[in-house]
């Protein structure tokens, strides 16, 4: 029976009734390399700036955690959730049961497999590495060899990899001479690169995928004394490549942005529909925002430039 | 020189018993929901499954790390059965039961392999298993490409949330509160396993086994035969485990799915009283372990602890949890 | 039957006969434990046959051999320590009713062996709660409720006292009776001239000799296992007991006593008269309560084995397997490690210590090829000298040994009586823990006696007699 | 019973030769470059220190799986460290000495935390480290705020990628190849253990507890203090670990720094031959499985093997490498 009491008391339908403090969940992945921690980050500040509303964050390795977490949200009698999928379709059965259940769903950057949230911000990995593939050739007018470092297997990284792989098949004159998995990880990038570069004489350019392993690409290179003759295009806009970009350094022409910020909108966007009450800004809030990923170049690479963000 | 009391047996009881009352007091009745309850029970459900033959392997002086690993191979098995089942014409609910089958079965076999390298290979368990733990999750990600598999069976994801109607009760949007299929057979695994334990020759015999091969081998026991069953039984949980994973979400995301699981298991497992020793250990003390674990995480969410400090306060409740417990020199 | 480096057995040829309890007796090492091994299936021989009723049989592991009918007492105690007497004793063939395990048949059962055996505990009691004694008639119970045709036993009464032993006998004479074949190794001679019809004399893995024991006298025995003749056994008693006590106690688990230099005190009592914890007080593995220990008349406080080295008592245990060696170790390992500061406050010197280690060997005549191999390929007995020698190492002022002949041939125990009053002459105290009187009666100057963790009364040399000791440890007139 | 044949003694060396000679076959000159050669030694370094250390505690006897997230403790303790003293205007060289000894001390005293919940609380290794394992990264996280620290002393990286010239070799950038001083450091260390294991009074003990606790109780060993120094000892080197990861990276990832490393540095111990039984081992052994996994990853990524597919490599290579040192019936 207390289950039915206090539920009634939070629920979602009596959400935005002044003087009652709303809550709302957060769930992220757990932050395992540079982007995941970016996250956390962007999710605190944005947190932060709407101290009128309780917010409950929440990180997990794995999607049972993920899950765990969310019914556990809900018991706390969540009026809305941010969710940043650990993978998507694993966490779209209970997105779907808590959105029955009258709880307002942002999901954030990766999709649900079902259209189950009530706003979609999404992040658009087959893009990032469509864009950064074609810059990349672009760059190498066409020709040239190069080697691809991929992320912790996922679907991400398999959207990223797959996608740019499409690209480079493309072109018959890109020459892939190395691949292997940095896992999104800088340790284990430079690792793999130092084995790549005594293997590979002849590297014109390194596709990382991510700007954790492009820093870690960067310290084999200069290690091997090989960092003039080549260059890294990294992804997801780390301030301190964003940096070295602004800075017109050789070894990072570009980067592609794939900010951990977008978390930030999401979670403002909750904030702003449960104050204003849910019911009547869904009406006029667009149900799928894509977030587009820029190619940062060093002319508008100030933009994408936070140097007190931790990533 | 020993000295087994109530602490020793029961401490992880008390443990529980301490955290729950602390939830109740720092969440109040929120925490008190049945609903809430009902996921404490359901939600590590498949990682109880696992502990509970964990528990078997650990008795019998054995570990396997590799129990996460094959929960993703095993989903993934299980997903692209069912998918193919019903693609074939087949009724949704007979795909669900024959891929369930199948992902049993994987796992069994899976388990033997294991076992018949640690038995008659006479390799330490640790590092085959370890093998294991590398081995199943690749081939997990190469059935889902690195990524997630996703069911075509909608009534999957029904069996994944539905159980039995808790009478009395109904949930904030107002429908009933299921007590899920997936804590159920929990339940029913850890009662039969606590049979099996204390109850038939062959929990004897792994006692036996993990206590003191030589005296097992001289009572004419075929300690192989009894290694070999205990991960081959456990691989058989592992794979229904992954069942309850998959029917939960629908899919299987091969990279993600069972991570840290063997961890999970293996401390619910030594917090519940079994020793790593081996040769002794409780069926019900895992269970206990389980839902201690669970507990912590709803604490942890329910008391807005930075995610940062998560790890330091899920490390400190274990630690506690067990030195409780202390005082049974065999820990030595 | 080969080992690496050791050839264990060569050409032994033995028939038993039905129904006929076989003594077989040998030296350390005589390879008495490798043939049982044998014919129970443990180990297979390298070369040569087994033949059962005419039958040449080929035994694949225990159970095999169990089939056939042959079961085994093992010279190491080998039963799961985590579970209860019963299920010990059915361990492997348990009673089942519909696939479920039957308990109370099984406890049932289990009360009559235990009766047949003389103990005193419950089946439902925890192995490991036994004393070493205790679990030895768990065994032997155990091997008894197969009851198989031909019943094996390695020295059974190596932990056993007086009654325990007696009613061992007629167990044995009753298995007889029944028609079952005793297979029985033992050094303690007297005890194998009186009960076995034959006896097989081994020595170096060689045959020497079978012959009927009822014309033999254990100096026969003993003179056919080593090769040459054995004066009087006991060596004769010279009294260099001298001074004030060097070590007293005062109602330690109610017990008070005390032993001055140079002399070897007796501790007599049956199996669990508490004698083990007494001594374990004394190097601080067990609490010693309200009781007192002095030192040359200071009190002190032992709080481990550290402690009591430290104050220069040593304690060689009666778990042999458990407590008194690291198995794995090399035997030099082993012989220094109690010690092993001596040889190196940081770095430790590995030829001294071989050195040292290779003196104990000759000294104590073990008996074994590589020093450097683990302990746990030694023969029962040699182990033994081995654990002495690691405490001897230390020159202890007080060396409490624990049924320190346990397993011992009856050449190598002279040596060690020997050994024992020549430290007795240099002014070491020693205490004696003991179940075979005539060792008691033997070696010691005083022998002090337990029942029940309570000292009951003591003895001087010439009060001792078998019926005096037994009487103060059974508390009734031996008839 | 026991059958100690030159295979169990140097199967696991006969592994590496195997799959260096695979590598030679298959990579030719490539793989026999100098500088790949040195790769192979110092890519790993890390680990190796770790992995040296945690054979001390797993032939005491033990296991420590809080290893990994220790090394993102210090590591990010020596960055803060780092950074503070140069700040204050101390000497580079001068600072980047003090934070390695600050963080070499934290290890420690984890170390010693760890070892003295495990021998007085009498709690099992397994637990209590993975109660570590949680907790030790949580303060990482919480010092790194969930991020990375970046060190201001860019001569940080300069001592991580300096080393000594390795005569009469250029590399392709036409440089000297650079024996890299975290390569000396683990050879360094993997000598002093060899030495201390087996002249060492110390390391005579370490055997003996690891082998049988009360046998070694009962010759006078204080078996507790013995406990205690081996995690302590593990605990210093992985600060020390810490230190050459920090200086390589320049910065510390305080949530991805160490993951794993647990599980490669025990995996390297028992691929050495090393009995997770306790009581025998060798260090030489963990040396030739640091580089065993280290030949692995090298030939993975030479031979242009799937993502997906790698697990499967490792986990059969693993095995393969241990499998040819069975035999030895303590596994069992
Ligand atoms: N596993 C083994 N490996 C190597 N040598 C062994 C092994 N087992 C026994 N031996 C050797 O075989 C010989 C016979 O040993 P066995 O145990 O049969 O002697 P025993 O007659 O039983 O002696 P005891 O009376 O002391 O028990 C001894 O030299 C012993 O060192
Ligand atoms: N009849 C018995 N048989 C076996 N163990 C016993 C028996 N009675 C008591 N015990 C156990 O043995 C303990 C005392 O045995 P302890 O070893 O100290 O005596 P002991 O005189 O050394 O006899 P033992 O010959 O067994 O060494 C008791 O605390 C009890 O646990
Ligand atoms: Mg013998
Ligand atoms: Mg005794």
């Amino acid at each position: 029976q207390t289950g039915s009491d206090t539920g009634g008391a939070k629920s979602g339908e009596t959400a935005g009734t002044p003087g009652k403090k709303m809550k709302v969940g957060v769930s992220i992945p757990a932050a395992d390399h540079g982007w995941t921690a970016g996250i956390k980050y962007w999710a605190e500040q944005a947190t932060k700036q709407n101290p009128d509303i309780e917010w409950v964050i929440q990180d997990a390795k794995e999607p049972n955690e993920q899950i765990n977490g969310l019914e556990n949200m809900k018991t706390q009698g969540v009026d809305a959730l941010v969710i940043l999928c650990t993978e998507s379709a694993p966490i779209t059965p209970i997105a779907e049961k808590l959105h029955d259940a009258g709880i307002l769903i942002i999901n954030v950057d990766r999709g649900f497999t079902k259209p189950v949230a009530d706003v979609f911000i999404e992040g658009d990995n087959k893009a990032f590495g469509r864009k950064s593939a074609e810059f990349m050739v672009k760059k190498l007018g066409g020709k040239g060899k190069i080697a691809i470092l991929e992320g912790i297997p996922s679907t991400v990284n398999t959207d990223r990899v797959s996608a740019a792989m499409a690209v480079f098949k493309a072109n018959p004159g890109i020459q892939v001479v190395a691949q292997d998995s940095g896992m999104w990880n800088r340790e284990k990038a430079e690792k793999v690169m130092q084995n790549m570069l005594v293997q590979n004489p002849q590297i014109d350019a390194v596709w990382a995928s991510d700007d954790d392993m492009a820093l870690g690409v960067e310290t084999a290179l200069k290690a091997a004394g090989r960092d003039k003759s080549i260059w890294i295009l990294g992804g997801a806009g780390m301030k301190d490549i964003v940096k070295r970009v602004m800075d017109k350094d050789p070894m990072f022409p570009s980067d592609i942005t794939y900010p951990p910020s977008m978390i930030g909108f999401g979670i403002q966007t909750a904030a702003s529909m449960l104050r204003a009450g849910k019911d009547n800004t869904k009406k006029y809030t667009p149900r799928h925002v894509m977030i587009d990923v820029d190619l940062i170049t060093p002319e508008n690479a100030k933009d994408f430039y936070f140097p007190d963000s931790i990533y | 020189m020993k000295r087994t009391n109530i602490l020793s047996e029961y401490g992880a009881l008390l443990a529980l018993v301490l955290l729950f009352i602390i939830n109740v007091v720092t969440q109040g009745a929120n925490f008190l929901q049945v609903e809430n309850l009902r996921n404490m029970v359901s939600q590590n459900a498949a990682v109880g499954v696992i502990a509970v033959g964990m528990t078997l392997v650990i008795i019998a002086g054995g570990i396997d790390l590799s129990v996460g690993s094959l929960t993703a191979l095993c989903g993934a098995a299980s997903i692209l059965l069912v998918n193919k089942f019903a693609s074939s014409g087949m009724s949704p609910n007979m795909a669900i039961l024959l891929s369930a089958i199948g992902a049993i079965a994987i796992g069994t076999l899976a388990g033997v392999i294991n076992g018949v390298i640690i038995s008659y290979g006479r390799v330490a368990a640790f590092v085959v298993t370890l093998g294991g733990l590398a081995g199943f999750r690749s081939i997990a990600l190469v059935l889902g490409n690195g990524g997630e598999i996703r069911s075509q069976v909608p009534s999957l994801q029904d069996f994944g949330f539905g159980g039995l109607a808790i009478p009395f009760v109904k949930d904030r949007g107002g429908g009933p509160v299921l007590f899920y299929w997936s804590a159920i057979v929990f339940i029913a695994i850890a009662l039969l396993a606590g049979f099996v334990l204390n109850r038939t020759r062959f929990g004897r015999y792994v006692i036996a086994v993990g206590a003191n091969p030589k005296a097992a081998e001289y009572s004419a026991i075929n300690i192989q035969t009894v290694r070999v069953a205990v991960y081959a039984l456990l691989g058989g949980l592992v794979g229904l485990a992954s069942v309850l994973v998959g029917a939960k979400m629908n899919s299987v995301g091969t990279g993600s799915v069972g991570l840290y699981y063997e961890l999970d298991a293996i401390a619910a497992v030594v917090i519940g009283g079994t020793s790593l020793r081996g040769g002794k250990g409780r069926i019900w003390g895992t269970v206990v372990g389980v839902l201690l674990l669970t507990l912590i995480s709803n604490m942890i969410t329910a008391n807005h602890i930075d995610t940062n400090w998560q790890g330091l306060v899920r490390g400190i409740v274990i630690l506690v949890a067990v030195l409780i417990q202390r005082g049974r020199k065999e820990n030595e | 039957m080969e080992f690496p480096a050791v050839r264990a057995l060569d050409g032994v040829s033995i028939a038993f006969d039905e129904g006929e309890i076989h003594g077989v007796i040998g030296e350390n090492g005589a390879g008495k434990s490798t043939l049982m091994k044998i014919l129970s299936g443990v180990q297979q021989a390298t070369s040569g046959t087994v033949k059962l009723n005419g039958e040449p049989i080929v035994l694949h592991g225990v159970k095999d051999a169990l089939r056939k009918g042959i079961a085994m007492i093992h010279q190491e105690l080998n039963l799961v320590d985590e579970l209860m007497v019963y299920e010990n004793i059915f361990l492997g063939r348990e009673l089942t009713k519909r696939g479920i395990l039957d308990r109370n048949k099984m406890i049932e059962e289990t009360h009559t062996y235990l009766d047949q055996v003389h103990a005193t505990f419950l089946p439902t009691a925890k192995v490991a709660d036994l004393s070493i004694a205790g679990k030895q008639l768990v065994e032997i119970a155990k091997a008894v409720s197969v009851n198989a045709s031909i019943l094996i036993m390695d020295e059974p009464t190596a932990v056993l006292s007086e009654p325990e032993s007696q009613s061992l006998f007629e167990l044995i004479l009753s298995l007889k009776a029944r028609g079952t074949t005793v297979l029985y190794i033992s050094h303690r001679l007297s005890e194998v001239c009186m009960i076995c019809d034959k006896v097989t004399v081994l020595r170096d893995g060689v045959w020497v000799e079978t012959r009927t024991a009822k014309d033999a006298s254990p100096s026969d025995l003993a003179r056919s296992m080593v090769g040459r003749e054995l004066q009087d056994f006991y060596p004769p008693k010279v009294f260099t007991a001298h001074g004030e006590p060097v070590l007293s106690i005062q109602n330690v688990g109610g017990a008070s006593l005390s032993v001055r230099q140079g002399e070897i005190l007796g501790l007599a009592g049956l199996v669990g008269s508490g004698r083990t914890e007494l001594a374990e007080a004394l190097i601080g593995t067990r609490p010693i309560g309200i009781g007192k220990i002095s030192l040359n008349g200071k009190e002190i406080r032992i709080h481990s084995p550290k402690d009591a080295m430290r104050r220069g008592i040593a304690y060689v245990s009666e778990d042999r397997k458990g407590l008194g060696l690291h198995l794995t170790l090399s035997v030099v390992q082993n012989v220094t490690l109690a010690n092993l500061r001596a040889y190196g406050k940081i770095v430790s010197n590995l030829q001294k210590e071989k050195e040292s280690a290779l003196s104990w060997k000759s000294e104590l005549d073990v008996r074994t090829g590589d020093m450097d191999a683990a302990a746990l390929n030694m023969s029962g007995g040699n182990q033994q000298k081995v654990a002495i020698a690691k405490w001897l190492e230390t020159k202890p002022r007080v060396l409490i040994l624990d049924e320190p002949t346990r397993g011992v041939d009856v050449g190598a125990k002279r040596e060690m009586y020997n050994l024992i009053l020549r430290l007795a002459g240099e002014g070491m105290a020693c205490i004696v823990i003991s179940s075979e009187l005539p060792e008691i009666i033997g070696l010691c100057h005083r022998v002090v006696v337990m029942r029940e963790g309570k000292i009951m009364g003591e003895l001087t040399s010439d009060e001792m007699t078998e019926e005096a000791v037994m009487h103060l440890a059974t508390g009734v007139e031996a008839a």
